[in-house]
């Protein structure tokens, strides 16, 4: 237990973790501090392709990709199956109609590149090293989600899916497999793969020395937006609250699971963990608009964005960290 | 003295994400053409919205189109069924154009 | 045939700084909702301004609301009170709306 | 009870680029003032336009202004001018003012 | 005087003013050169997040915080008593009337983080050290004059500051205690203390490296922003316009006095005297449009942000420095 | 031939250029990913400073200021004369009224900024040397062209360039001359001028470690720009997209034939030919709305931004390089 507190101790006392509480605390005090949206918009795509490039270029350079199959299989089948837990535990512990419940377990599916970003930097302190074909999967677990919530809600609504009119349905896939984080991430990754080192070494300066300095701005920002979502929305009910915190755990549970199963190192599998974890609040909300408009949009950007991504960043991350390290060390079966 | 046909404007204030929706809608009535103008804040019958700098989903916009009386008709029907689902509101007034063969 | 109602549409241009209590001045007046545009300039009887992009107190501000006659009249006569103290203009004219209950 | 004044409401979509052009009109047909508003994108005859991160010149600006029945006869002519070289357009509808003399 | 020209030359011969010199120059010459407002606005962010950050983490190295007490306490003093010299310098020598000579004064006795932040880079080139509270100083200074500008309206006024509504009070308080520089001054000096010398070296390529660069381009922006605001603004009056060159001069001279006083060293006795001699143009305008609606913004704005600030940034800084330096040689009392 | 694949392959493979493709791949398959304009509009302005500011402190470095005149004439002269072959060859390839071919041809005699910039992180791959007092000559190639565009369609329109009324006119002179490229480049060049090696020093960090990854985050949003272009304009005639394409290479051919006269290094002839070959597409549509507002502006934004910037920076640079490397490597006669 000592080793968890001193590594919590460590997350909360990182710069970035500290400017996030910075923005919320300036958030919930209503202070007129906010950082530009075309800023913020900008800081999120510099830090997609600067955590983009570096696996790339890594993966140029010869890191073995053990376990990369394993990892990217484990990551899609957890991104398809978490959405189906959360609609049944939803539909039991809320008074959510069936399209939001679709819905918001569709974000829990789905991962927050943020919150990705966040870990890495905190492996980072600790001198932890992972897998750099990670980002990858990170790409790759946006979107199957979003499928597997639109099915729930077709089965289980009586009109079915048929719904989402044959035009909405060509926005859908557009945003669903072109939306700027997984063109961000995927493309940043070939680009570093295809220029490997030589490349790397160009860019650095701009994508790799700056980068924690640019996550604490952003996190100020993140910090500022949640606060304002929170105090902004309407009370939410306690169902939907606890929620928004336990479905992290049960999501890191079974990444946790799953990395070992693969056999990943621990810091790929804190990773895992962090993505199961993590819901989304930009690629997803955008999806769920055209494809389920009936679906209360208030209530899942408030429980992804205002008490999900709070909770991985401040206490998640440190503890699925920790309990990747005691899996690594007790003597698997 | 300057020549001036009377026209409608209608101006729809919409969430963001039902934007390419409305704009499918406007070209199919066979609407002459739309301005888009950004919003930064708002409050309707649910809470208050500012911009918000990450999530475009929670953002609104404002569409502006300059039609015919009869376009009118057909365009306020659809967006009528399309604010059902989305967030926003729908105003229709008259106006005076100079170009009237443009409208 | 689409059925609407006549309303009123108020247009405010003012400083931001007054931003918070124009809003006040809605909020209490019972308006049932309101959109903020932002202004990138303008000149009235004074210099003119160009969005200023580190003194926000020199920047306007654009707030419309549909609201019913009735709300109208209160809302000008408090808006007219604030352009006292405050720079700007406001404008009222009719528009026509769908759902007549929601204003 | 509030006492209103009739006036007429001049709004131009019209190219970035023609904006300083469309000010000197407006200015020596002695408008009592104007309002700038951004435009993020729009389709008119020609083909749909997006603002244009980098190209000012394919990018549409909103100007209004609050001007009597008599210079808006003036001004909608000189605009009219302007449009046959410029892409945009232009309305004109009533409004009602609280202070009359300043318009 | 050979020793302060060859100074105010180092000063003149620096990037970042003459970055400033340019954005003037362009500014007067209506070229269509202007920095987008979102990134002029972060830039100010970023600049006090560094300087803020860099305060905090000195201090966590246990930099002496000799004299701290005392440069805090002479920073309120003069914050709240300049106001009052020059409410009465402006009803002797202009015709202001008593609203717009409190908000003018307020405007010199609050501060201007630009101008602190670049006598900060000033006092680098010269290899001048300063004590790093001396951040939290600006913090403290920027609302005192606030105060005392209202009680100056108040008591000149026969209506009595009554005038500020109930409602106004509210938005009038938070736009004082929480405005954006006050956060972010305060919140950086707190992070960098927390975190201190493993904390900096993380943000240091950010927050430190390209300090200097950043620094040229918001001069650039503040050049143009200054030169439009003086060719837009009507042609103002003599009594004001040397009211904006000589109160600075006031205020360095209280500024000086204070610190020799209270034994500061040379760097921090001139960063008092440039915060007594700067005056606020972003912060106390937005308080004053609420609390005085009917003192005459353009007159403060044009005042505070065109004449002065050029003033303090091309002439103020280098003379306040070698008078500090002046000071430091001659035997006190 | 080989030397010039591998040339070209070099090029092709630069983390620049691949953002370059990865905007375009985007932008075609209508991704909605794009990079505020805010932000690119500032990245632009970065580059010109880092260029500008590069320019002006090796010039105070003594760098041999060789055939700088020459240089400067030939550009001038260059900026001046493609615009009447331009004018002659549309005129007689395509349908455009005299106005329309006019606008088109200024944009060919006058420069991209960005294609320079391009060029010069080439050269850096390529370890070859220039001549840095270029970044003038980029400044005055930028005007002559519009000159010499409006005489044309005066001359081959009845009714003269007296359409462009003495309002416009004013308007014109300051878009010509002040133009936010021409006040960056020139004023970052003489403050790096003044400044020289020690100005240097302070703003390194900021102006050239991150250069190539800003270069590859603004060439991201190039190719967004310029795909979005090309997908949202009419379809255009055949005549008009050759034009595209061999309009730079007898402006390449030009540049080179003047550099060689000259006397320039091989870098300073593949800059030449490089600005000889590249079109505008900031300052010249804003001065040609004005100017010749009957002039089709969709052709030369399309022909300009979407088929010449593309087809320069993929195969057009390490061309026009090659060919002052074979120029140089020949005896010259
Ligand atoms: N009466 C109104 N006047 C102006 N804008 C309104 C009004 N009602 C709603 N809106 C706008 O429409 C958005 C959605 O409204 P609602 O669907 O009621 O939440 C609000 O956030 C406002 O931006
Ligand atoms: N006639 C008008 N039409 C449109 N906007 C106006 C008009 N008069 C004033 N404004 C706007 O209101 C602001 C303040 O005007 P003023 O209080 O006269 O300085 C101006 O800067 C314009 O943005
Ligand atoms: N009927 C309309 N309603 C609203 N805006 C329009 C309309 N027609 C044109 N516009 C605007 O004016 C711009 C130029 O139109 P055009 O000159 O037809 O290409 C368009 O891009 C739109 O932004
Ligand atoms: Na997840
Ligand atoms: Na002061
Ligand atoms: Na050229």
């Amino acid at each position: 237990m000592g080793e968890l507190l001193s590594v919590a101790g460590d997350n909360l006392l990182s710069p970035p973790i500290l400017f996030f509480i910075l923005g919320m605390g300036a958030g919930l005090a209503r202070s007129d501090l906010t950082i530009p949206e075309a800023v913020g918009k900008t800081l999120a795509l510099y830090l997609m392709m600067a955590i983009g490039f570096k696996g790339g270029a890594a993966m140029a350079g010869g890191e073995a990709a053990a376990g990369m199959a394993g990892a990217m299989t484990a990551g899609i089948l957890l991104s398809f199956l978490i959405p189906v837990i959360g609609f049944f535990l939803l539909r039991a512990t809320t008074r959510f109609d069936s399209d939001t419940a679709a819905a918001v377990s569709a974000h829990y599916g789905s991962v927050s590149v943020v919150t990705f970003v966040t870990a890495v930097s905190f492996l980072g302190t600790q001198n932890v090293v992972y897998d750099t074909y990670m980002v990858a999967v990170v790409a790759l677990m946006e979107t199957p989600a979003i499928v597997s919530g639109l099915l729930l809600a077709h089965l289980a609504a009586s009109r079915g899916a048929g719904g989402v009119s044959q035009r909405a349905m060509s926005h859908l896939v557009r945003e669903i497999l072109l939306n700027s984080s997984v063109v961000v991430l995927v493309g940043s990754f070939v680009i570093g793969w295809l220029t490997g080192e030589r490349g790397m070494e160009r860019v650095a300066p701009f994508l790799v020395a700056p980068f924690t300095g640019v996550l604490c701005l952003f996190l100020l920002d993140m910090g500022l937006v949640a606060a304002r979502q929170l105090t902004g929305s309407k009370v939410l009910a306690p169902g939907p609250l606890i929620f928004a915190i336990y479905m992290p755990l049960i999501g890191a549970a079974l990444g946790l699971a799953a990395a070992t199963l693969v056999g990943l190192q621990p810091g790929s599998t804190a990773l895992l963990a962090v993505l199961a974890a993590s819901a989304s609040y930009i690629a997803v909300p955008a999806a769920m608009r055209i494809a389920l408009p009936r679906a209360n949009a208030a209530v899942y950007l408030t429980l992804s964005l205002a008490v999900t991504f709070p909770f991985n960043v401040l206490v998640g991350i440190p503890l699925y960290f920790a309990a990747a390290q005691w899996l690594a060390a007790t003597p698997g079966p | 003295m300057v020549e001036l046909h009377k026209r409608k404007k209608i101006e729809v204030i919409i969430e963001t994400p039902a934007r390419p929706l409305l704009i499918d809608v406007l070209n199919r009535a066979g609407s002459p053409g739309y301005t888009l103008i950004p919003a930064i804040g708002g409050r309707g019958l649910r809470s208050a919205w500012d911009r918000n700098q990450l999530m475009d989903a929670a953002n609104q916009v404002i569409i502006v189109t300059i039609v015919s009386a009869e376009a009118a008709e057909a365009i306020m029907a659809e967006v009528g069924k399309l604010l059902e689902d989305y967030r926003g509101v729908v105003t229709v007034s008259d106006v005076e154009v100079l170009r009237g063969g443009r409208f």
